[in-house]
């Protein structure tokens, strides 16, 4: 089917699922152990959304995300661990260190970058769209947002000028349901904000964000029409933040009733499931074993890299001696 | 008195002005249900309901410019943005509303809005999340800025912003949130906006420091103390309006100052400082004022990177040194 | 039928319609002389908008206006010899002349008032609602905002909010197909913008913003639905701006072609032809007349009222001392 | 050479820049078709199309934080804001976004983004579109910052802008834009970014001024020459970074100081400017640094009272005057 990713890269999407999860699990470790620094968002349950969208992308087209956006890291095909080092503050680290886990940014995988502005990443993908368009290339770009940010004025202003301007950009929403810790209709009168496209003059898609090949087909449905040249997509993915909003969490609104289902929609069960049937499941415990030795040494390694040493930003300087 | 914790003293202020005042409320990112990321409205919507306890979407722009009109029509909102990192978003709404229009309409309206928010670095948040900013609001006429460092400061300065006729800044820091003092008791125990506080009486040099700052200073204050340098620690409490009275009776004892503030250097409230004594002190003065803030740089997120730029005793002891040779 | 404006209203409506051009008429008369400074924002055309809207409300209710707000003040009930006072910078203006023509405002009449950020009236309107609201007040809030204004982000973070509360507020987008000089279609992908009004949960209305019947009675159905708490509306009305943006406007890009059949359909000659079957030809000249001579003679005590004189504004002050 | 007015100045900077490098390109409200509401791109679509010079809907915001993406993916941006009242809406994307990644990703990214807009008062436009504001953004790290008020350094610093490799604000000057002089000729004609100039070498006393106020202080100089005082002024032209040599050379010779700007006195730029001459200067200085700024109050609309709050020449000599007893 027109699309639908290969087996090849259904295996791909599911290691890469397995190793967010792997890093997002690592990390809950650490912070227990009392051992990173500020907080840090888990994507656990949210790895299709970030994995196969971009899996539906190539190397050369430009995703940003969020403050949660590991997953989207991973997908983009960013060194794991180099994405640890600056998790863990080290030299090594994609931004030595300066970023920390919600600015990560890597030109080479087309990674332009985290942002903890909520809503930021919204007009940054539609800003390197128009650069996409003045520069004729083939190229997309996405943004992976949140159904909090949906509620900015940055995403009004950038999806009526992208659809405007028929920007070759990808807007997905991705729904975990919650804006930190206020349930999403506590944030806005419709549940289905996919429909808001139509303000914009452009197609509203929705998705099972936990099934990784539904989120692959309609990325790169979104991608090709971009390419066409016809204009940006508003998708929305429906899924769910299965470990609270952050390690500075206290939770206590997100009920077991609720999680339930969720948990047992688990996406990565999902695409196991789904794999399984493709090529058995005795691949399937290969690749997750794969992933999970890659993080583990990519742990390893990077936990062992060093600190950065200071030293003053000149560019930044106030006084042209300095720069000059 | 009671002891308490600087949230806590917050909480206490908020709840007694909502209970004295029912035209006071409160709206913001997770204020509600959740008691807000640094538990300073907990408890609050189970006393006060959610109409007068408001969970917002993310929309900080709005809802700036919809509490400064929400207080010229009878409520007194307090609104929380989250972290001072995303004041650039109210800006609009106190430099071209709140300003503009207690100067226009002032005989027709007034604007008594609080808007609470928290800055600084130090926990490993990350150049979007770890900023002070306090000079962006600081320059904008009409509207007052306050930065309590101890909960009894706290309380008392959020009270009185709660009942101003103005539009109010109130500066915390995720720092501070944890410490705890003696708070006193009682519904009408204020402190007054604009005046500033010496927290350590001196003859040798006078240390002006805001915030957070002003716990490094006192602590630089003892280091300096071991070289036998007696100084003056003045806690600022109000960044605008300024207890201009306070600065001219130090200097002019001292001879000497150093400013202390915890945002970028270049154009920040320290270089207003400064020039607030070189208006008002230059004769007094027998050296230049050091000025100790932040580089002129993001802030980084790795700790020894975050360490490296924020301003702390050590640094503020060194530019006393460096002003009194 | 129910919302209409009685006869009575209508002739009030017409009545401040006129009043309305002939202040434009004046004030275009005197930019020509000379005699007024910085830029002007001329309504015509858009009468009926501004005046039958505020008809629409009680004088209890609030308004926020725009740049081009003259309708409002004048629909609002606001005295226009107070109005050119301002507007030409006179002690005996509305705000003692600080405020100038676009930042009028005025308690008594609920007019709070001109706002020449564009977009600004919409938060400002929302936020008197969620003080309504508050107050537990028989009152709404209307904000009339231009097809520019729309494309904001403080348009979309205002509407969801107030769709979000059901708050007291009227959305009243006057589009009047420009942005300043730039087309509506330069500015959005699509043409009716009063269908976004399902993305937050509102009904959207859209009316002919040259028939002030019309407008009267959308707005009392809006203003009803906000009385009962059931939230607010999103009109859009259809309208022209006949006199070209401002008086710093240098023209060339609105053409006769496309001016004509707005011309025909001139606010006020609509509405004398509809009055007309009610009460008369002779009784239209008559309101003609007074609402030309109350427009005269303001002028005339208003352009002998004195300047102010300056004086520093105390409780903007940096330093307590002055203001203790 | 060929006599031009600033805003023609400013159209050639852009129509040079964009034919030699077609990664130029301009975006901004009504910029294209009309030619921008003070005609600095008149002309352009004609000649560059509308893909490159893009009519905008109003959404400041957004656009702002498009430009620094899209100056870190191979174009070079250039926006209009049209009013420089209306930065409150583009600091986040400043001060969260380029100061940010301009550190974070330094190894990765440039930024080659121009943000034009203009400020200032004196034309009855109320006190929503008169204001400076300068302050608010040579405070951000990472952010050039240049006011230029000749035609030739309009065209110069424009052009200096969009070749550099990093986010520079222009903050032009609504009653410049008419203003004629001499322009050399020449597309490589460029003022270097950061370099103070001269205009009037004097011995008595050093005038700091930026923007427009550049005017009001020579016309103060030749005030004070009729008084027998040799007035130096020194147009800075770069806010950001600021040419501290110029400014400790000229203090050194005239041991007095003025500092002129448009912006709010507290916290102000010239407050900047007095601290930085605190720091560097003290020791020359015989006088406090003076400091003329806009009264700490709304622009107001009404002819005399608008002309009562703008510095002006008067204000100027004044001030001189004053720090010369
Ligand atoms: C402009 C801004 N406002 C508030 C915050 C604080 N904040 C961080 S994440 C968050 C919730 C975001 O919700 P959503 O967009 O749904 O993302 P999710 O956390 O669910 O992935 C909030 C309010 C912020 N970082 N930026
Ligand atoms: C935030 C902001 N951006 C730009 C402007 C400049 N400006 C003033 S009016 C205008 C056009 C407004 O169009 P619209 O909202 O349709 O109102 P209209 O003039 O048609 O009544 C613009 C761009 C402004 N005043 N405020
Ligand atoms: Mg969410
Ligand atoms: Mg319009």
């Amino acid at each position: 089917m027109k699309n639908a990713p290969s087996i090849e890269e259904q295996k791909e999407i599911h290691y890469k699922m397995v190793l967010t999860r792997r890093l997002e699990e690592t990390l809950g470790d650490l912070v227990k152990a009392g051992k990173t620094r500020g907080p840090l968002h888990r994507c656990d349950g949210q790895e299709a959304v970030g994995v196969a969208a971009c899996a539906a992308l190539t190397i050369k087209d430009y995703a940003c995300t969020t403050h949660r956006g590991h997953h989207v890291y991973i997908g983009k095909g960013m060194d794991p661990r180099r994405i640890i080092a600056e998790i863990m503050g080290r030299e090594t680290g994609y931004c030595k260190g300066r970023g920390g886990h919600m600015l990560l940014g890597d030109v080479s995988t087309g990674m332009l970058g985290g942002n903890a502005i909520v809503g930021a990443g919204i007009p940054a993908a539609t800003g390197m769209a128009m650069s996409i368009q003045l520069l004729k290339q083939d190229r997309v770009a996405m943004a992976v947002f949140g159904d909090g940010a949906a509620q900015t004025g940055i995403c009004h202003e950038s999806m009526n000028i992208a659809g405007l301007w028929k920007l070759p950009v990808i807007f997905l929403l991705e729904n975990n349901q919650y804006g930190l810790t206020v349930r999403q209709e506590v944030q806005s009168p419709i549940p289905d904000l996919y429909t808001r496209a139509a303000g914009y003059g452009m197609p509203g898609e929705v998705v099972d964000g936990n099934d990784a090949v539904a989120v692959y087909r309609v990325v790169a449905k979104a991608a090709e029409r971009a390419r066409r040249g016809e204009g940006p997509t508003l998708i929305e993915a429906k899924t769910y933040r299965m470990a609270g909003f952050s390690t500075s969490d206290m939770g206590g609104y997100q009920t077991e009733e609720e999680m339930k289902p969720w948990l047992k929609r688990d996406p990565i069960k999902l695409s196991a499931a789904v794999l399984a049937k493709l090529i058995g499941k005795d691949e399937i415990t290969e690749i997750d074993k794969a992933a999970t030795e890659e993080m583990k040494q990519a742990f390893e390694v990077a936990l062992a890299d060093p600190l950065p040493k200071f030293e003053i930003h000149a560019p930044s300087s106030a006084y042209s001696e300095a720069t000059q | 008195m009671t002891m308490m914790r600087y949230a806590e003293a917050l909480n206490a202020a908020l709840r007694e002005e909502m209970q004295r005042d029912p035209a006071v409320f409160m709206f913001g990112e997770d204020i509600g249900r959740y008691g807000g990321v640094f538990k300073v409205s907990k408890g609050l919507m189970d006393e006060f309901g959610e109409e007068r306890i408001r969970d917002t979407p993310i929309s900080e722009q709005s809802m700036t410019a919809m509490a400064v009109s929400a207080a010229m029509t009878g409520t007194r909102p307090i609104l929380e943005i989250m972290f001072a990192d995303f004041m650039p978003l109210t800006l609009d709404a106190l430099v071209n509303q709140a300003s503009v229009f207690s100067y226009l309409w002032e005989d027709q309206v007034e604007i008594p809005f609080v808007l609470r928010t928290q800055g600084g670095g130090g926990a490993g948040t990350g150049a979007q999340h770890a900023k002070t900013l306090d000079a962006l609001v600081a320059h904008v006429p009409g509207i007052k800025v306050v930065a309590p460092v101890t909960p009894a400061d706290a309380k008392g300065l959020l009270k009185s912003a709660i009942r101003d006729s103005q539009p109010v800044v109130i500066l915390e820091h995720k720092l501070l949130y944890n410490m705890r003092g003696e708070v006193p008791d009682g519904v009408d125990e204020l402190v007054p906006i604009g005046k500033a506080k010496i927290v350590k009486p001196g003859n040798d040099i006078t240390i002006l420091a805001t915030s957070k700052m002003v716990l490094e200073a006192e602590a630089a204050a003892k280091q300096l103390e071991k070289d036998g340098i007696d100084a003056e620690v003045i806690d600022l409490r109000s960044l605008r309006p300024l207890d201009i009275g306070a600065i001219k009776t130090s200097v002019a004892k001292t001879n000497h100052a150093v400013v202390v503030n915890e945002g970028w250097t270049f154009g920040g409230y320290s270089a207003e400082l400064s020039a607030t004594i070189m208006d008002h002190c230059f004769d007094d003065l027998d050296a230049p004022v050091e000025r100790v803030a932040m580089p002129d740089m993001a802030v980084p997120y790795s700790e020894p990177l975050e360490l490296a730029v924020l301003p702390n005793a050590e640094k503020i002891a060194a530019a006393a040194r460096r002003a009194l040779v």
